[in-house]
């Protein structure tokens, strides 16, 4: 769906990572946790297009916007790192975004008796965090989470708050371990049993994340990002290789439409720099 | 009284002038949650070849100052599987579909002409010559208006169906290609097509595109896709179909204005999937409020 | 240590690779209130004809989407009223000045290289062939090869300072060009003019623009400005000059990278009469803080 | 110069009109009236060019941006018309500006012992107002006020508040007079002696000024409009044309750097639909 929001709140959590909440149509409180939104973050030309953010929260409740009964919002966790992002970061409180969503397929929860294990590097915890939300009325979750430095671990205590247990690695070990989080992870692997993963973030991460799972043999499911357009499978922009691609044999997916969140079966990791597989 | 919206390109009866542009409206069922497809004059869609085609590498877009570069590389799922997955689509939809192709070869060309002139649910042909002519040391068809007369005519033979022939401007002179075209037997051309771009980052030292070049769309093109269309609607018979950087009816009528007898809207439909539809009631809105009884009036109507 | 700066345009030594281009800046002197003359690489002045050209009528200016149309008309003093009013400033000012010119016909053309090349005050010259040819019933030299040869080579045969060709983007093939105006003797190529657009005013149903066309600079042109370099700098040997929508030093160490040896600010001088002033500074302090000890090396570093 | 000013205030007079308070270094108390600014209306390229303003007063206040002393400041009276201007309105107190200015050339006052008249159609009236405020100080100055509606006749009081008697004419009558401004300015003129006029406003309405001025020989200074990209005599794009204009002898002026605030005498004036000359 496509709709016009008035933004409720817009705070900085950690220098340069925000959280915004904003009013949405009731149906958003139906998402799955790893959709989407795109989001036009001003009336211009400038920025052109429109941005992609994972859905971080929804939920509903009494606003300044709304006489009586409660209002249905959504909530984004972003990280400013362009034009079109510092100027989210400008809004007010009753300002207005337009928004189209929620887009793309989001995470399958599968068996609750397994364990579940989210991986999330930087502002890849944002639709990590909503994942667990649903995830912790049925099943164990722990939260692997990886970062530069101590800043870019965000909204630990929420998840830690939903009951998650939560192991923190930095690059710079000025929170947690020092180190890749995916070495913490393996560790934990080798004990664990029945478990999935889930996991979002830079793409070394996520290439790290499915080799262990290849390795251990558990599912793995990878939210992944690209370059967008449309949001809606149209322009053919934001392509990932799957898992049967070859020169002869095509086989490009829409992250947009058939991801975001793909299983990592169904993709082709190639080896070499990281960047858009 | 409601206006008369209706126009007519090369023997197709268009609802009204908006149709949705090629490689930006997918196949048109991707966007029929976000408006009524019924309501557009027309749908042209994803760009279609013999076989099935997988494009180029990623990243293949990238944002630029009121436009964008594209270098999808023309994927598609090829002429097959849309006969047989997509067609079937528009038996449930009462909207104009003509069919974008291209080929690397003059047969390829005629090929794809035969086979989608079959089509019942195809009312039109377009034909993007903006495509390196393999055999020919890649000269691009649409650069060339011998290379364009030749695969117009290749196409013309293959089919009864209204030919509209979509030009490159990435050219010295567009009213020669013009010209060239409807020689060959174009019913209308569509003006126009990206105009070859390239975006470096500056951080890496690469090119943004995999591709190295790209497609420029989108409102920043606006003012060279109108003065193509002006310089072409005075020089050829046939209607002409206005393309590049419509975001707004204002912008559609303006294209009228020059001379085209439809338009078509592409890159607004990333931003606003609704935009094509939106655009329609808007021209409604606008002749109503003008008193203008036909839209027909407002074409080539531009006062110079 | 401070890097090297410095770059040379077919024999002409630039303090720093920023000029600002023609009909952008005047002839200098309005702007030396809001930069300092002295700190720019070059300045090219407005358009010179060999008498005083009115220009158009207006409106000659109208705002798009990222860009804007101009149609002034090449509107200027004339070069007798520049040697007697405009040079004698020249000399107060530490900067090369590069004289922009243009006729309509060739031997127009030849006789303003023969009145420029006697002021010493003029370091070099940029020959602007976006002009209709009057004696070949209007064909523009800067879209044919062989007329741009005949322009070019006239111009080399007066002048022993070195000579820059502004090419025209509005062709088919931007590298036949560039070639055509080497073979013929230019030193540099300036790459690219404005691209031809048009506005309409729905309300009045006419062109915005009293000319109805007009050239479309800023940076809305800015990926197609890159690409033509690219292309012309990989085709041939003489520096390049890139132009079209710089606004930021970011964007001109991009032109740097496509194979640009300098650039030119235009319609950003608009915006903010002190930008060329700005990308000198900015440029100095990105070559400082990335460690590259001569700005140099990022000419032509594009990896592909 | 170039400066960056805060929004002091912008407050919505009339439907559309509005008045804005911006901060400005010192030098801008020197402005000449009729002189204008180019303003960026914000910081993207949507819209691309500054916008020309003309200067509807300046003074001296303490403001919250300033610890102690006072702050110089600028006001501009405007008309929303299109995309800039909207954006304008749409300002807050403490938004930042980037204006060029004081620019180009303003009215010239000339001889104090005779009456001078102000003829301002609709937003015309912006730089007369700070013309008024200068001319009071040594002469007898007189408004004659134009718009279509009421609602187009801005700061009447503002004018009568320096003494400046005030003639309105409207175009539907629902203010003063009904009927062009410039009639009841001739009626005036018959008996006025020594008499100066200073007109803004629409072209059609500097025109029939220009033209009572000539039938009754009395001096006449007009500010025109033109679409201007620089402001500053780069472009060449505002130009009018001279009086001694012709094919074959061009006398083009700027209006940014030779005006916008002309001699009457200096223009050719032609026949013809209104439109910039
Ligand atoms: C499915 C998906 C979900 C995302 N969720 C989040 C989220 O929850 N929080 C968050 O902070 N960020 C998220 N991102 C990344 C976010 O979209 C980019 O950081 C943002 O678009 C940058 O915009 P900008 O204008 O600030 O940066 P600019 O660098 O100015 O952007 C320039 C262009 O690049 C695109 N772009 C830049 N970086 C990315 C990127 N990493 N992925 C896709 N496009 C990019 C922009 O959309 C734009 O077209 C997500 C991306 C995708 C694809
Ligand atoms: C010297 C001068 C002084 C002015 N003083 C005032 C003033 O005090 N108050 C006020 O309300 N207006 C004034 N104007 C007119 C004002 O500049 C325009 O109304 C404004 O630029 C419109 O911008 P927009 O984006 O809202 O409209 P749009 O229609 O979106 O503007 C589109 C383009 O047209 C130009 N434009 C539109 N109308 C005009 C116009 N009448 N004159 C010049 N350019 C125009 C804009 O600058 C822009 O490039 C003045 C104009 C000039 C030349
Ligand atoms: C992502 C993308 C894909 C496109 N694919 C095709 C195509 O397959 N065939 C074609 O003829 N044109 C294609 N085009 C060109 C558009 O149909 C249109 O001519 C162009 O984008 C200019 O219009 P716009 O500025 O409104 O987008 C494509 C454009 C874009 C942006
Ligand atoms: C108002 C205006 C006047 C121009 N006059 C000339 C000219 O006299 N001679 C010339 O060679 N180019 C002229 N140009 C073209 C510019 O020098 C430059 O090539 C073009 O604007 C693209 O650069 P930009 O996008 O940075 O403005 C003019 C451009 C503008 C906007
Ligand atoms: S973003 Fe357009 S297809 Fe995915
Ligand atoms: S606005 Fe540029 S010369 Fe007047």
């Amino acid at each position: 769906m496509q709709f016009n929001s008035l933004v409720i709140s817009n705070v900085e959590l950690s220098p340069g990572y925000w959280r915004m909440r904003m009013t949405a149509p009731p149906p958003i409180t139906g998402s799955k946790p790893g959709q989407f939104l795109m989001i036009k973050v001003n009336g211009g030309s400038d920025p052109l297009l429109r941005r992609p953010f994972g859905i971080f929260d929804t939920g509903a409740m009494v606003t300044e916007f709304t006489d009586c009964g409660s209002q249905s919002y959504l909530e984004i966790l972003y990280k400013v790192v362009g034009k079109g992002t510092a100027m989210l970061a400008a809004l007010h409180n009753g300002d207005r975004l337009d928004i189209l969503g929620p887009l793309g397929r989001g995470f399958t929860p599968g068996d609750p008796a397994g364990e579940k294990i989210l991986v999330g590097g930087g502002i890849g915890l944002a639709p990590l965090y909503f994942l667990a939300r649903e995830l912790v009325t049925g099943s164990r979750v722990r939260l692997f989470a990886g970062g530069r430095s101590r800043e870019d671990i965000l909204c630990i205590t929420e998840f830690e708050r939903l009951g998650v247990e939560s192991y923190v690695a930095t690059d710079d070990g000025t929170l947690g371990d020092r180190g890749f989080v995916t070495q913490v992870l393996e560790r934990h692997l080798a004990t664990a049993h029945n478990a999935t993963l889930f996991a979002c973030g830079p793409m070394p991460m996520l290439k790290a994340t499915a080799e262990v799972a290849r390795r251990h043999n558990v599912p793995c499911q990878v939210s992944l990002e690209a370059y967008m357009a449309c949001g809606m499978g149209a322009c053919l922009g934001c392509v990932v290789k799957g898992k049967d691609h070859g020169d002869n044999h095509p086989d490009y997916r829409c992250v947009c439409k058939d991801g975001p969140v793909f299983d990592h079966c169904e993709l082709l990791w190639e080896k070499g720099e990281g960047g858009h597989s | 009284m409601k206006p008369n919206c209706s126009v007519d390109i090369g023997g197709i009866s268009l609802k009204n002038p908006v149709m949705t542009a090629s490689g930006t409206f997918g196949y048109g069922q991707e966007f029929a949650d976000y408006l009524d497809l019924n309501s557009l004059g027309g749908i042209i869609t994803k760009g279609l070849s013999l076989k099935p085609r997988a494009g180029n590498p990623t990243p293949r877009i990238v944002e630029t100052c009121g436009g964008m570069l594209n270098a999808i590389g023309l994927q598609n799922v090829g002429v097959d599987e849309f006969i047989a997955r997509k067609v079937p689509f528009y038996r449930t939809i009462d909207t104009t579909v003509i069919a974008n192709f291209f080929g690397t070869t003059i047969e390829e060309y005629a090929e794809l002409a035969r086979r989608l002139d079959a089509i019942p649910e195809v009312a039109g042909l377009e034909v993007n010559i903006s495509c390196p002519n393999v055999k020919q040391g890649g000269i691009v068809f649409g650069t060339d208006p011998a290379a364009a007369f030749a695969v117009v005519e290749a196409v013309r033979e293959m089919t009864i169906k209204p030919v509209i022939v979509k030009l490159s401007p990435n050219v010295t002179d567009i009213v020669a290609m013009a010209r060239a075209c409807v020689e060959a037997g174009a019913d209308a051309l569509s003006v126009i097509n990206t105009i070859t771009g390239m975006a470096i980052d500056l951080k890496s030292r690469r090119p943004v595109l995999a591709n190295i070049t790209g497609g420029l769309s989108g409102p920043a093109i606006k003012p060279i896709a109108l003065r193509m269309v002006w310089q072409v609607a005075q020089a050829v018979e046939v209607p002409v179909i206005g393309i590049g950087g419509i975001m707004t009816a204002t912008d559609a009528l303006e294209f009228l204005l020059a001379g085209a007898t439809a338009v078509q809207v592409g890159t607004a439909s990333f931003l606003d999937p609704g935009a094509a539809g939106r655009i329609v009631r808007e021209i409604e809105q606008y002749l109503v409020s003008e008193g203008i009884g036909d839209v027909t009036e407002l074409i080539g109507a531009l006062k110079v």
